[in-house]
């Protein structure tokens, strides 16, 4: 074990040091070996953790630095595992990728910073004290801002940045505090002390909203998520993978740390906030993702949707858990995780799809794109199995992890307080509607990006991406399919290792390693590898069949049926916009969409027009109501301490000595 | 015996209550029409229930006097009123259909959760209907202020007055006769001067959109 | 409710296709696979080469209660390439030349190809028009032509079941 | 072994009365018609032909249109399995459970929405980006009604539900079950394209929903198709008469039972053909941005269903 968290630490700085040392080429790859070497040392690590049972726990302190604590239990081992897996693929991919950077954007940097970044990853989720997680925080926090600016020279990316930057700090500031006051002061208290003292603790409620706050702005849950539709698409798209895939999952894995494992659950409502919270962000993330037509904008919506996703499963957990439901609680737990894992999965995936999509045609505007299918095959296979599992299609791995939470929200008619049950049917309502947009949305994404005939030229040049690009696809894809045959064998791994916490409640006799996925309340069975064995017998059996009745199996090519028009043009295919049309008209009270219709008359008559123009944009007004104010007030106060700024560099170093003075002064008056 | 008395008031108040949604689902006023006939005739229907599991033979008076009333009598009316006013239609209510849905399925959840101690304290067979009518009241009291045609609105009162008829039936088996026979007679006396109202708002506006009665402030 | 008492008190009224086929053409001998295969179930598509709608009026007629296709297993489709039978009507115009042979390629095969009216075969009043391309044989392969101007419903009923070989027992 | 014999059966069962049960709606409609009509037998005529005729694909088809009507076929196959059609209790009721039926369905309309988009043509296009809205907005009231019957039998899977409706006659007249069904059914004339949500028979291109999308499709794909709809029909009227109205299902595999179990499943499945013919008759087509309203309706039943039979308990 501690050979490996040694060979991963190792791996992570020598692939950095090789690509700031490396020149273009030679770093790039010996880099992305570095990465992919630790990523996988990071996978076996979390692999081992869970396969030596939840009992399994080390700790490394390091002499050197003081306070500094690392340790591996069953809630860290999912996300090293998730780590691992789209770190590897990642930096595989990048290893092509990148190399469109050369001699436009520093190569070493960005080589270095990705396995910095997956070195902080690996051991934030080892983090076993308040200091050593804060300052990997802060470290992941800054590395991830760096790699956003990659692009440094595009207005949009310094926004994009400025805007992560910003709420990633009001969450460190939350978090910070949320610390101070669960650990009473002293940050080097191990999280075994702060476990067993936080029962006592007087402002429980305070800590609770506090590390909401704080991990939700990093997780993207709603109104917190601004910055992730900002941030995610301007970041190179192995980068961006890591941050939808693994960045913000550490949002979701401090809050399990911290709200599950140290506090130990709270009362009804934290459950019932922490639902509403992820119903909110589904809902909102996959409308939101609706209207985009940037690619990976719309993606990045869908993260803040399936980050919704996951909080809905851990509200419930937290829910069923303050009224001692205990194996309910562990399914919301363990569907939380499975999708957790999952979305990691498939959303790096589809991040990756969009990143070859990207290289090949230089745009991310789906309407711009089209007939890809033909010219990269191989990169569309990759983003329709992303987006089938993205979209809960049996038997992908959304579809386990959805099913799961679905039967986990059915376990809500146990729930002894009616007025709280009733918001059971309402979130399993609208999560299903969330399923059904995800699906509307993703065959937008996949219809328009890659089938019919290619709308611009870029399109119609595009080419197939280089061998590692697809290899590191095909590990996601992979993954994928592989997590989505095997619920029987991840759910009751998970729900071991959650076990291990002591805080939940596990019958392992319900989940045998059998086939069919029965939960505890026994709600309700479902067997993905006999469904996918199924499907597939059925895929061949029909053109058997076929054979056997001898249907006529000769094919014609011809034109598209047009109404006997004399040629197709790309012009006259559906655009994406028109595509979610329906939709957008069905939310309009939500979207608010603006509209602005301006025709040009001829100057003689007004019977004839000369131009007619239209024009409708959906800006997201709630966040407008929410920050906008927020913004004014801090420039208003900006205005105010201008006069404090001088330029003289004396007047700087004054500060900084009454500074000085001031806190020591402070320190000798308070005893 | 008593559990098929419980399943059919419930249905029946199921019943009553989907009429109503019917207003917000519909636009034309002839439909309004015909949904209040058929919400009076299973109103009329659960009285008789209630007077059959009772042997109350009062309430099969007013069973009777519902069906001749509300299902024949004021329908009657309400058709006659609509032949001068045209083909009015309800197209742009305040709220739009869809929300409109929602927010009455929500209002039916809130007259769930206001009934509770109530339905915990009465050991009537015919408690678990109590918080249908409530929803019955809060929904027809949503079409009131949310459409804006007057016909609609007097449909609307006159559904919720079905919905307070029905709760009373529900909770107590009924009022005194005496007492029904009032609320009757005022019913109809209430109808008779909407009737006149809406009219008279024909005849100013040529149209019956309340929303022209700002009109009369200038 | 006044509708179904309605539909009581009226009953069936699809008349039975009585004998008096002179209306009719046949072109070209249909092959007897071809017959035997779409004999009893046909999608039509319906194409309107140029005419003066006169013919569509009456072939609206065919999908009526009282001609009612359906019974012989006829039905409109939506698409050629749902079709089995194109039902071609007027002059071709030059506008409709390239459409009505693209609609022809767009069927798969076997098809048929009915011609409706006069102006079907000899472009009627508008033979020579600088925008008339030429009588519809002359763009795609017709198999059966049914005269008239306009046909009756009954007389395009008996073009279709004649191409189909399927005409009732006399 | 005479279990899974029966099985096998069952899907048989299904695969071969589908199209008669669309040739009956027809029939029956076309009667109401005041017209004589094509027999019921028509839509076996229409495969046998479509079988057996060319197929022409567009030249801007990738290989998703021509896989696309396998993996329509496989998956409203994979779902007739599931359904309990003849008999309760399964042997593949572990293999899925009311909520992968909802997502096989997605499954299919994923696949034949992607179709649609293929050929690059505007009317396919236009179809799926209906199917689509129309299928995510029919979610919230599956999810709620499965939700409000899984609460009465304890269970989401189907034969479990089936035989708990079998051992409480009574549970039938409760509003709950009978608001649910209202849901569903709304529901089904949604997800299979019937009257007043989609027309399947119009010839409008700018009307379509279903159609629209599969315009492109001739010979055995358009086959594979049609059979394939038709049969997610069957599949949803007996869905919805076994689990509301179950009498008459087999619960042992004796011939006796098993073929009163047919013989009941045809009369419930043409009295919802019935009902669906005379339903066709009566209404019009909506507007396509009524349909939300519809569906938010249907909503509103599913909601007050699991109220009922959450709080009264």
């Amino acid at each position: 074990m501690g050979t490996l968290v040694t060979g991963a630490i190792v791996c992570y700085l020598a692939g950095a040091l090789a690509a700031l040392l490396g020149n273009d080429r030679w770093g790039r790859i010996l880099g992305a070996w570095g990465a992919a070497s630790g990523a996988a040392i990071s996978l076996a690590l979390g692999m081992v953790a869970l396969a030596s049972g939840s009992v399994f726990s080390a700790v490394f302190d390091f002499p050197s630095l003081t306070g500094f604590a690392l340790r591996i239990d069953g809630l860290s081992a999912p996300f090293l595992i998730l780590t691992g897996l789209v770190g590897a693929a990642s930096a595989v991919y990048g290893a092509g990728y990148s190399a469109a950077y050369t001699g436009v954007y520093s190569l070493r940097k960005l080589g270095a910073l990705f396995n910095l970044l997956l070195l902080t990853l690996t051991l934030q989720v080892m983090a076993d004290n308040a200091l050593t997680f804060l300052l990997l925080w802060e470290a992941m926090s800054l590395v991830a801002y760096l790699l956003v600016l990659t692009e440094h020279r595009e207005p949009a990316t310094i926004r994009a940045a400025n805007w992560y930057i910003a709420i990633t700090h009001v969450g460190f500031a939350a978090l910070l505090a949320m610390f101070f006051l669960l650990s009473a002061g002293d940050l080097s208290a191990a999280f075994d002390t702060l476990r067993a003292n936080a029962p006592v603790l007087t402002q429980r409620n305070a800590i609770f909203i506090l590390a909401l706050l704080g991990f939700s702005a990093k997780a993207g849950l709603i109104p917190l998520h601004v910055w992730l539709p900002m941030a995610h698409p301007v970041a190179p798209s192995h980068v961006s993978a890591l941050l939808s895939g693994v960045v913000i999952k550490m949002g979701v894995y401090g809050f399990c740390r911290i709200v599950l494992d140290l506090m130990g659950g709270g009362s009804a409502w934290w459950g019932g906030l922490t639902l509403a919270l992820g119903v909110a962000s589904a809902l909102f993330g996959v409308l939101y993702a609706l209207m985009e037509h940037d690619l990976k904008r719309l993606l990045a919506y869908h993260s803040v949707e399936n980050i919704g996703i996951i909080f809905i499963g851990i509200g419930a957990g937290l829910m069923f858990q303050s009224y001692g439901l205990m194996s309910l609680a562990a399914l919301g737990f363990v569907a939380a995780l499975y999708h957790t894992i999952n979305h990691a999965c498939f959303k790096g995936l589809l991040f990756l799809g969009a990143g070859s999509v990207l290289h090949a045609t230089g745009t991310r505007n789906m309407e711009e794109m089209g007939g890809l299918i033909k010219r990269m095959p191989r990169t569309a296979l990759m983003f329709l199995i992303g987006a089938a599992s993205i979209s809960a299609l049996p038997p992908l791995n959304g579809f386990a992890s959805e099913w799961l939470i679905f039967q986990t929200l059915l376990g809500g008619s146990h729930i002894p307080e009616p007025a709280v049950a009733l918001m059971i049917p309402i979130a399993v309502a609208l999560l299903a509607l969330t399923g059904g947009l995800a699906m509307a949305c993703f065959v937008k994404a996949f219809g328009i990006t890659f089938l019919a005939i290619p709308r611009s030229h870029a399109a119609e040049q595009a080419h197939e991406s280089p061998f590692s690009m697809q290899a590191g696809m095909g590990i996601l894809g992979l993954a994928c399919i592989g997590l989505g045959l095997t619920p029987f064998f991840v759910v009751p791994v998970l729900g071991r290792a959650l076990a291990g916490l002591d805080r939940l409640a596990w019958e392992t006799t319900v989940f045998s390693l059998t086939l069919p996925l029965n939960t505890p309340a026994t709600f309700g069975s479902m067997s993905s590898p006999l469904l996918a064995a199924g499907l597939l017998i059925l895929l061949g059996l029909i053109p058997l069949a076929l054979w056997v009745i001898g249907a006529n199996r000769r094919t014609r090519v011809g034109d598209t049926w047009g109404c006997g028009r004399i040629a197709q043009t790309p012009r006259m295919q559906y655009t994406a916009t028109a595509f979610a049309e329906p939709l957008r008209r069905v939310f309009a009270e939500l979207y608010r969409p603006t509209k602005d219709l301006s025709i040009d008359f001829h100057p003689e008559s007004k019977y004839f027009v000369q131009s007619i123009e239209y024009q409708s944009e959906i800006h997201p007004w709630f966040e407008k109501l929410l920050y906008q104010p927020l913004i004014g007030i801090f420039h208003r106060i900006a205005d105010r301490v201008r006069w404090i700024q001088a330029g003289w560099l004396g007047l700087y170093l004054t500060y900084m000595l009454v500074g000085l003075i001031a806190l020591l002064v402070l320190a000798w008056w308070t005893p | 015996m008593n559990s098929l008395f419980s399943q059919l008031a419930v249905l029946g108040s199921s019943l009553t209550l989907i009429f109503g949604l019917m207003l917000l689902w519909h636009r034309s006023v002839h439909a309004y029409t015909t949904a209040f006939a058929w919400q009076s005739v299973v109103l009329a229907g659960i009285v008789a229930v209630v007077a059959y599991f009772e042997r109350d033979p009062e309430l099969y008076f007013v069973a009777a006097m519902l069906l001749w009333l509300k299902a024949w009598f004021i329908p009657r009316l309400l058709r006659r009123m609509e032949e001068p006013l045209g083909a009015e239609q309800e197209l742009q209510p305040y709220v739009n259909t869809a929300t409109s849905l929602l927010i009455s399925g929500l209002l039916v959840l809130f007259a769930y959760a206001v009934c509770r101690p109530l339905v915990a304290l009465s050991h009537l067979p015919t408690r678990a209907g109590m918080p249908l009518a409530l929803g019955l009241i809060f929904v027809s009291l949503f079409v009131i202020a949310s459409r804006k045609k007057a016909l609609t609105q007097v449909i609307g009162f006159l559904m919720l007055e079905n919905g307070i008829a029905l709760l009373a039936v529900l909770g107590t088996y009924g009022i005194p006769l005496v007492v029904e026979i009032g609320v009757f007679l005022d019913l109809l006396l209430g109808f008779m001067v909407m009737q006149l109202f809406v009219y008279r708002i024909h005849e100013t506006f040529e149209s019956i959109d309340v929303e022209q009665l700002g009109r009369l402030r200038h | 409710m006044q509708l179904f008492s309605k539909i009581l008190s009226v009953g069936i009224v699809t008349e039975p296709l009585d004998d008096g086929g002179e209306g009719v053409e046949l072109a070209r001998q249909v092959a007897e696979k071809t017959q035997k295969l779409l004999g009893r179930a046909v999608g039509i598509r319906e194409v309107d080469a140029g005419s003066c709608n006169g013919c569509e009026v009456e072939i609206t007629g065919l999908t009526g209660p009282v001609y009612d296709l359906e019974r012989f297993g006829l039905r409109f489709v939506a698409s050629p390439r749902h079709a089995d039978m194109l039902l071609v009507t007027g002059p071709v115009t030059r506008n409709m030349e390239v459409p009505l042979r693209k609609t022809y390629e767009a069927t798969p095969d076997p098809k048929l190809v009915v011609a409706v009216g006069d102006c079907a075969k000899t472009c009627g009043v508008f033979q020579g028009s600088y925008a008339v391309a030429g009588s519809v044989d002359s763009v795609i392969p017709v198999d059966v032509f049914v005269r008239g101007c306009p046909p009756e419903p009954a007389d395009i009923l008996r073009g279709i079941l004649a191409a189909l070989d399927r005409l009732p027992p006399k | 072994m005479s279990g899974w014999l029966v099985e096998f059966f069952q899907i048989v069962f299904a695969l071969a009365l589908a199209p008669g049960l669309v040739g009956l709606i027809r029939w029956i409609k076309a009667r109401l018609q005041s017209r004589l009509g094509a027999p019921p037998w028509q839509p076996y005529r229409e495969l046998g032909k479509l079988f057996h005729k060319e197929a022409v694909v567009s030249k801007n088809a990738s290989w998703i249109f021509r896989f696309a009507p396998y993996a329509v076929s496989a998956s409203t196959l994979a779902i007739a399995f599931l359904v309990p059609v003849l008999v309760v209790p399964r042997r593949l009721d572990m293999v899925g459970d009311l909520f992968v039926v909802v997502y096989l369905l997605l499954l299919g309309t994923f696949w034949l929405a992607l179709a649609g988009l293929d050929p690059g043509s505007a009317f396919g296009g236009m179809g799926s980006s209906r199917e689509v809205t129309v299928a995510a907005l029919a979610e919230p009231t599956t999810a709620t009604a499965i939700f409000s019957l899984a609460l009465g039998a304890g269970s989401t899977n189907l034969g479990a539900i089936v035989v708990a409706a079998l051992n409480d006659p009574w549970t039938v007249l409760t509003p709950g079950h009978l608001l649910a069904f209202a849901a569903l059914f709304i529901v089904a004339i949604a997800e299979t394209g019937r009257l007043p949500v989609d027309n399947p028979s119009t010839h409008l291109e700018l009307t379509m929903i279903h159609e629209a999308m599969i315009l492109e499709y001739s010979g055995r794909y358009l086959a594979l198709l049609e059979w394939a709809s038709w049969l997610k029909l069957f599949v949803f009227l007996s869905l919805l008469a076994n689990l509301f109205f179950p009498w008459g299902i087999a619960t042992t595999l004796t011939p006796g039972a098993l073929s009163w179990a047919i013989v009941t499943l045809l009369v419930k499945l043409a009295l919802l053909a019935v009902v669906i013919a005379v339903m066709e008759t009566r209404v019009a087509k909506l507007r396509l941005f009524r349909v939300p309203e519809l569906l938010t309706a249907s909503f509103v039943l599913a909601l007050l269903a699991i109220t009922s039979s959450f709080l009264l308990r």
